[in-house]
Order: C-alpha cells, then structure tokens, then sequence
C-alpha cells in the first residue's frame, strides 16, 4: 500500500466516526429528510464526473463524464431540494410555550 | 488525477466543502435548524462543483454546461414534482443515479489506464474495482427497488436457493474477476463482463425482497452509494469525494439498523427471509371466533367530541390514503371544543424512518405536538379515545404479550390500555408483519372500516354536527 | 502549500470533530479522568522522541531524543495510571435498582 | 521523516492507535465503560510506541530504553503517590512535560534541518516554529499553573499594564522571528532567542491569574498540549500524532468552556481579570447587621437523625479538610436510620470539573447516589436538611436573585428553600468568587463552624448517641 492510500484510509476512517456520532443523533423526526438529504451529499461524485466530462481525452471520455455529470446532478439538486421541500414543511407550533 | 496537480485553493475549497456537509448534517439534528443545515450542504456542494470547474484540468465546457443544466433541470423537475408518499421510491431512484456517477468515474479511470500503460499500481487497481463493483449494485438494486415500490416491478418476493446460489457465485466470479484485473492488467472484455456480473447481481440481491422491506434496503443502498462516492475518491486521490462518501456511508448504515432495531429484526433476516411475501392478501384466521366490534361515524363523534383527551396513531394506511390533511383538521375541530389531543408517532410506522412525521408535517401539524410513544405509554389509561388510523403492527400488543410472534419486543403504542380505541381501517386484514392483531377484538376496541381519508372526513362532518 | 500539509489539514480538522462530538458527552463526572486520561494521550508525542533518540544521529540529538522521551513517558505512564487509579473508584451501589 | 519512508505496517498501527485513543475516549461516556476505555487508550500507546521501536530509522536503542525506563518509573510512581486533592496540579504537570516533549521534537527537526540545507519548505518550516512556540509557551505556562496550586510560587496575581504590554511585545516578537526564520532561513541564535521569548511568554501569561482560576488555565494547557503534539504530527508528517493532537486539543477546548460557562463568566475574564485575588482574606463586610445562628453538633444530630430526606452539598473545603470518608461514614450511619440521603453534586464545586465526583467516588460512594442540581431543585422544598460541607458559592442565592452579583445566573443549589439548612464551614469568609453569602443569614439556615473533617466527625459521634 502507498501512503497515499493510506491517507486516504485515515480520512476514510475519522470520516466515518464524525457520521457515526453526528447521526446517531438526529431525532426520528427527521430521519426521512436526513436519508434524502444524505443521499444528495453522496452526489459528490460530480467532482470527478466534471473533470472526466471536460478532460476533452476523447468522445468516449467526454460522453462517459456527460452521463456521470447527468447522473450525479440529478442526485444532487433533486436530493438537495427534496428535501429543502420536506423540511419546509415542518414548524413549530405559532403558540410554542417554551 | 493525483493531489498534487490540483492548486492548494481548489483542495481548500474542498475541505471547506467536506466541513459544510458535516455541520449541514449536524443541523439536521433539530428540525429548528435543519432547513438552514440542508442548505449549508448546498452551498458546499456548489462550492465543491465551482472549485472544480476552476481546475485547469478541465478544458472543454460545452459538454460540462450541457449536463449541469440538463441533470439539475431534471433533479429539480423530480423533486418538485413528487408527491410526499412517493419520497422512498424517489430516494431509492436517486442513490441509483448517484451509484452509477461513482462506477462511471471508475470506469473512467480504468479506459484511462487500458489505454495508456494498461498495468494498474495495486492500490488504484483496487480502487477502481471497488468504485466499478460497488456503483454498479447500487445502481442496479436501486433501480429495482424504485420499481418495486413504484409497483413498475410486480414479480413477487420469491427467494429460491437458486437464486441464492447463483449470487453467490456471481459474487464470487466479480471479485475473482476483479482480482485478476489488478494483478493481471487492463483486459477491457473482462471489465465489460465484470460490470454485467455487477449489474445483474443489483438485481438478483433485491428481487427476493418482500416490497414492504424495501425501505430497509433503500437505506442500505443509500450508505452503499456513499461508499461508491468513497470509492471514486480513492480512485480520483480526492479527500472531498472520501470524507462525503464516509458520511452518507455511516448515515446509512445507522438508518438500516435503526429500522431493523425498530422491528426487531436481524438485517440477514430482513434481506434474507422474504418476510412480508403476498400477506397484503392474507386474512386472520380466527375472525369467526373472535368479534371484532363495529362503530359508525356518529358514534365515534360522540365519543371524540366528549372525550377529555385524545391520541391519533397514524401508520402506513394515512400514507396511502393521503388522509394527513383530514386528521389535522379533525384535530383542529376536536381541539376547538377543549380536548387535549396529541399525536403519537411510531418510529416505524409507515414506510420508511419518520414517515409519519414528514407527512403530518405535510398537514401543517406543529412538530412540537407531536410524541414519542414512551412519552403516551405510561399514562396511556388516562386518555379517553386512543384513534389508530390505517396502522396494524405499531399498535398491535402482541409484540408486548407474545414471545413467540415476529414482532416480539418491538416497542408499541399500548392502546389497547387507552379507555376507548378506535381502529381505521379498511377490513381486518393484517399488516406489513402479516400477523393478526388481538386490539381488533379487545372489548374496549371498535372498528371503524374504510378508507382513512373517507372515514376521518365521516367523523369530522359528524363532530360538526355535535 | 504542498498537498502533503493539505492533507495533514483534513486529518486535524475530522479529528477535531470526531473530538469534540464524543467529549460533549461525557457527563460532569467523569471531567478529572478525562482531563487526566485526554492528557495521557497528548504524550503520543512520545512517537516523535523515540524517532530522535534513536536516529544515533549525533550526541546532540540523542540527548535531545532522550529528555523527550523521559518527558513524554512521564506524561504517558502518569496520565494513564492516574486515570486508572480515579475510575478504579468509580462503582454502581451495590444494590443497582435499574 | 516524511511518510513514505515508514511501513505500510507501521502507519496501519498508527491508525490502530488512534482508532483506540478514539474509542477509548467515547468509553469516557459512562462509568460503568470508562475504566476499559481508558485501558484501550493505553493499549493504542502501547501499540504506537512498539510500532515506532520497530521501525528500520532508529539504529540506537540504548538511550532509548534509559529513557523510557526513567520515564516511565517517575511518571508511575507520580501517579501512584499523588493524593486525589492534588490531581489539578498533577494534570498541570503532566501537560507540561507533553508540551515540551512536542518541543524538543519540532526543535530537533529545527537542528537538522539548520545542520544540512539551512532552507525551510514554506509549510515544513512553519510547523516547526508552531511547534516549538506551543510546545514552549505550555511548557512553561503549565509549570508556573503547577507552581501555583502547589503552593511554590506564592507571587500573589497581579494584573498589571506592563505585565499585558509585555506579554504583546512578546508575542509580536516571538511571530516576527519564527517568520523571518521561516523565510530566511535557520538561524540558530534567533531560535534559541525565540525560545526564551517563549518560556518568558509562558509564564508571564500565567502568573497574573488568581491560584483559584487556575483550573481553567489548566484545562486550556491542556488544549495547548494537544495542539502541540499536532504541531509535532505537521513537522514529522504523522497522522498519529496529528489526530490524537486534536482529540485532546478540542478536550480542553470544551472543558474550558464548559468551567467559563458554568461560573457564567467569559475566557477572557478569566484570563485578564485577576479575579479571585488575595479573597481568601477577605471577610463580608455587612456581618454586624446581618445574623447568621450558629449549631452545634448535638442539635444537628437531632435535625438529620430524625429527617426523612438529607442532602448532602459538597465544596471546595470537603476537598480541603479530606471530609470525604467521613462525609460517607455519616450518610451511611444516616441511611442505616431509614433517612433518605442524596449527595448533591455541582458541576463547577471544587477546583476542577468533577473534582467532587472523583472524592466521593475514592470514599466509596456509588455514583448512582450523586445528583445533579437540577435533579434536586424542583422539590427541594421537600428536603429536610441540605447540609452544604465546605462549599459556599455554589449555593449562594445571589446567582438567581441578583442580577448584579458576579456569579449572576450561575446555576446554583438552592439550600436556602429547603427545610433547614445547615453549613459547615470555618467562618463566614468568602469562597472563590468572592462575594458574601445571604444563605448563611437566613432564619432557615444555621453555621456549624469547624473544619469540616472536625464537624462532620462530631455529627457522626453525636448521631450515634441518638
Ligand atoms: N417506518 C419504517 O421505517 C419501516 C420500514 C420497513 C418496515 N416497516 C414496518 O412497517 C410496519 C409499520 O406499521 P404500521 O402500523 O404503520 O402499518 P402496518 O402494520 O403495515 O399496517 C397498515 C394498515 O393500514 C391499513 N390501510 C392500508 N391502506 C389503508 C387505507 N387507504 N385506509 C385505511 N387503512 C389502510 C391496512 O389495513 P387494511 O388493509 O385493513 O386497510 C394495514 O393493516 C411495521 O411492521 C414496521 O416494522 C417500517
Ligand atoms: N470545579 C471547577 O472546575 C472550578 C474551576 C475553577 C473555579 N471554580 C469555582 O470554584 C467555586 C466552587 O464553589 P464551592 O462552593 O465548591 O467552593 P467555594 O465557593 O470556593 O467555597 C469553599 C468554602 O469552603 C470553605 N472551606 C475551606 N476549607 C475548609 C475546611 N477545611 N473545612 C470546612 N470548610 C472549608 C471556605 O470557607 P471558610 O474559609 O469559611 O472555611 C470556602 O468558603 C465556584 O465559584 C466555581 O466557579 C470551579
């Protein structure tokens, strides 16, 4: 293994436990908003789908990144704003006592 | 695409994405702060995509811009138009989209390497094979799991050992494949081979699945997603692309067993046992010896408008009969004439984690009335009506009672203890655990049969009338 | 900045909130172990002493190396014995009722 | 000693360890866990320390095992011999020997770099001078911080204009010098000078605070300590030492700010304020007007031998006067009476953040038997007799009455709406804030005077005649 792999490991791993602890406590009201808002941060791969989109290589690589850039897009605005619907919709009462 | 040809300010960028998207979850732990917590995840992606496209790697924009447009333009288009109850199948869909991106850029890579050296450094070749294997499942998986849910695919949950056996030794064939590959060199038919192996396992691995426990797998495929993402940024050296993947990995995995908590099942049993196969159909057995005690809209009115406190329970069957309008406007009513009434929500009531609570939420309910059922249980005798409206196994006291049923030790709303019940529901039939349900015969218990959203709207013309 | 340092960054920013999500949790009571205990793990510079102690470099260094890793190991073996020594008195009544 | 001249195996066992150091430290979370938690984290050193012993750059092992031999030994035999009432000094120390540990190393890659090109890389140079400043400055701010609670260096606080200004010109010079050399490169005159400037630095930080603060200078060192180590993890390129600088780093952090909030008072109060100065001198001055009725020891036998409901609130002066076993003797000779007794915990009582806890817990007192102030305030008025050993501004009603007062809307025990309340301490003198205490004046409150060793020894012989 190289060190940048294992780099990479580590990020991996202490990435890992940020989720572990930062998730375990969001509340089961928001479970549904946070698996649709999760899934639109996994959208991510649009980084490296730009970049294989604009390598300008060859047909074959712009076209494959074409369809990588759709895919991940779709995953990211849609999750993005799905959820941003969902949570809209949830509000304290207008007489909240504490 | 190592580190070292990006510049120092689009890695920061990215650290400052990855940074956004943890405080942007960590928002989403109280619903005050949520929607602010969404948006800063947003507005980390968009810096993560703009620091990106500032890269000098990238030289031709045409096709970039073109697919920005055209894949958020769909993105927005999906998620404006969904209706809430269609929120699991639409997740589903879109950790399938965001698999196939991951496996794209490994697959990426991998034409890169064939067609240059063609020889893989360890490391990267597994990698890439991991992206390749991992994007590809989730994508297929996810697709059928949207179709089932979406009722696209129809094939009943049939889990033969055949279909067990052939898995295994695709799954065995992938990674051998894979294996090969990384030691052996690029050998682009092998890959092609490899990546339907992949394709045809999503499918194997989720087709025996009962279509009540998609939400489980859909979960599960939300956290494989992530680890596709991971993938990719191994594959691409990119810190943003790990760190992200890692969060939605763990995100996911917490959901799955939450649920899998939640019923009391093990995730084998749920992936494995084809639990919840046609009992959509099935009818209690005893219904003949037992008597299941009937009451009208007007009845139940009386005992609604008098009554001093009153729970509703929603459950699956609000979902399908969109009834989460009417129940907050018969809560209005009931509240209008003094009675103290409280929601009770089921962590897994309905389809999929808080379910329930984003669609009461749909209906303008305060997230502050509603409870927990720990919160209800305890003083459950001292409320007056206790309404389930189209739930079955949250309320079902067996889970209490019986050691031996499926659902045993799963936590349940008590309303068999609640001074009067009233059950919604279209029949006696069972629900998601297709196990019959003992509250429908309690003395105590009445049975109000219908479509929720017809029989809340019977009620509230009734109260109207009181 | 070289990527190496980058990295380095993205390792103490994930470890600060892997920090600071656990350490919020843990209760009023046990804040003297963890001073002690969180302190015992900052003698990981140990790592760093024992490198230069033994590099045989020249006498400097070896001196150097040495006083760090007496430092260090103070700081080590103290921080996790004392640490011990407290929660070693930490019990549940006899009688747990829950 | 750049990564890629280490192992494979040895970075995997660095990240072993600090997946440990990490586990270890989320087992702090609960007592029952915390024992093995922090046996994990030693393990994780453990393996650190082995892992680096085995890698190919060190050739000399002699000095090695002197040293860990003589470290070792005197940090064992620290730990062993230290009494419970003197763990914030000890802390002190302890991070102290940390700090210069990280120092000597980011010093020693100073030299070697100094000794073969003379020129720093940007980055490598400035986590080499963030290394020694840290390092040094927690050096000799944590000896200063022992020396006070030792009781060694008497100087009283002083807060003066030239103390503050010097410290700046310090600072500016200490950022000036570690600059230029970065950019001009090694210079080892300058560096041994920025070195002085940084000890000096230090302890001129640390002198001008009140002994009584102490404990908060010690939780921020301690933060210190662990930045130091990841400055030492930036210079040798080390992941290990880099995450575990970090957890500890953001450990103090919070542990300061939890002490600053809960004497409702900023960091930078505490750290430019000279609070707490020379107070232990200080007597109330309204003493003829107001009347605090003494009791002796028989009379409180009888109040606490024939209460149903004690509590126990312990201070700083129960760590003074080493009351603990007797405090425990007492409520067991109580409770063996049928008395319910609870021990009232606050969390800033004493001198460091759970410094009673760890009392309580050497004299044997489970914790399920230590509440937190609010558990007990609702129904205080319930309690028969709140008997305050050695503790003085953490019940003192001021904080909730007086908006004014320097503890203001610091959480307190409310002693004063119990039945009774009784008060061991010497006198009517101040505690650390300073500032008078209207419970010992109020008709429901009576002043057992003594040491508190002394008193609560003579309730126990007087309760056992009853
Ligand atoms: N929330 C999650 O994350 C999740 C995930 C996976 C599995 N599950 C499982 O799903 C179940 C959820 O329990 P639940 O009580 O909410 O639902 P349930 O047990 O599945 O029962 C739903 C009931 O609603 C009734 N119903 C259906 N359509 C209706 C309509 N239009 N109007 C009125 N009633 C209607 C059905 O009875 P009729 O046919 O007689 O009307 C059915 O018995 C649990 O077993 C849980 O383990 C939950
Ligand atoms: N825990 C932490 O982390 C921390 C850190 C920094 C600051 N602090 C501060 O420390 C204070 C703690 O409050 P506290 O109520 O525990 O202590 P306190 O307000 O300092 O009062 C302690 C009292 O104990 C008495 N005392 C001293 N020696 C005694 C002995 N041998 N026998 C009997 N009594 C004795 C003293 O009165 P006599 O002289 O009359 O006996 C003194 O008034 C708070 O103000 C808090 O903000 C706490």
């Amino acid at each position: 293994m190289t060190g940048t792999l294992l780099v990479g490991v580590y990020v991996f791993v202490l990435a890992m436990f940020v989720g572990f602890e930062i998730i375990t406590k969001v509340p089961p009201t928001l479970h549904t908003p946070l698996m649709s808002g999760s899934n639109a941060i996994s959208g991510i791969s649009i980084v490296g789908a730009l970049v294989i989109a604009g390598s300008g290589e060859s047909t074959l690589f712009t076209m494959i990144g074409l369809a990588a850039v759709i895919l991940a897009m779709i995953n990211v605005v849609g999750g993005f704003v799905v959820t941003d619907r969902m949570l809209h919709m949830f509000r304290r009462a207008p007489d909240t006592k504490s | 695409m190592p580190a070292g040809t990006l510049s120092t300010l689009i890695l920061l960028s990215y650290l400052v994405s990855a940074v956004l998207f943890i405080v942007g979850l960590k928002r989403l732990q109280s619903p005050d702060t949520a929607r602010g917590g969404n948006r800063l995840a947003a507005i980390g992606m968009l810096i993560a995509i703009v620091a990106t496209l500032l890269d000098r790697a990238i030289l031709d924009f045409t096709w970039i811009i073109a697919g920005l447009v055209t894949g958020g333009g769909i993105g927005l288009i999906m998620a404006r138009m969904v209706a809430m109850t269609a929120m699991p199948q639409m997740v589903g869909a879109f950790n399938g989209f965001g698999g196939a991106a991951s496996a794209l850029v490994a697959v990426s890579e991998f034409l890169r390497v064939s067609r240059s050296t063609g020889v893989f450094e360890t490391d990267h070749g597994i990698s890439i094979m991991a992206g390749t294997l991992i994007g590809v499942i989730t994508f297929s998986g996810s697709m059928i799991a949207f179709g089932k849910l979406q009722g696209i695919v129809t094939e009943s949950a049939i889990q033969s050992q055949f279909i067990r056996l052939l898995s295994i030794l695709l799954a065995v064939g992938a990674l051998a494949g894979a294996g090969y590959l990384v030691v052996a060199g690029a050998n682009e038919l092998l890959y092609w081979g490899l990546i339907v192996f992949a394709l045809i396992l999503g499918v194997l691995v989720v087709i025996p699945i009962g279509g009540a426990d998609m939400p489980v797998v859909i979960a599960l495929l939300n956290s494989y997603s992530g680890l596709a993402a991971s993938s990719a940024g191994f594959v691409l050296d990119n810190n943003a692309l790990i760190i992200s993947g890692a969060l939605v990995g763990a995100s996911g995995l917490i959901l799955t067993s939450i649920m899998c908590r939640a019923m009391n099942r093990s995730l084998a049993n749920v992936l494995f046992s084809a639990f919840g196969v046609g009992m959509e159909t099935t009818r209690a057995g005893e219904e003949g010896e037992k008597v299941a005690i009937p009451i009208d809209g007007e009845d139940a009115a009386m005992l609604l408008g008098y009554a001093s406190q009153v729970i509703f329970v929603p459950g699956y069957g609000l979902a399908v009969a969109q009834a989460q309008h009417k129940v907050r406007e018969l809560a209005d009513l009931l509240t209008a004439r003094g009675v103290k009434v409280k929601f009770v929500v089921h962590p897994v009531a309905g389809r999929m984690p808080g379910h329930m609570n984003v669609l009461l939420a749909e209906a303008n309910v305060p997230y502050d009335q509603l409870y927990e059922p720990e919160d209800v249980n305890p003083d459950i005798e001292n409320v007056d009506v206790a309404v389930t409206i189209g739930a079955n196994d949250v309320v079902n006291p067996l889970a209490r009672d019986d050691a031996s049923s499926p659902i045993a030790g799963m936590p349940i709303i008590e309303c068999d203890r609640a001074k009067t019940s009233i059950v919604i529901k279209r029949s006696l039939s069972v629900g998601y655990a297709g196990i019959d349900n003992p509250l429908f015969y309690k003395p105590n218990n009445r049975m109000f049969f219908g479509d929720a959203s017809v029989a809340i709207q019977r009620m509230i013309d009734e109260v109207k009338e009181l």
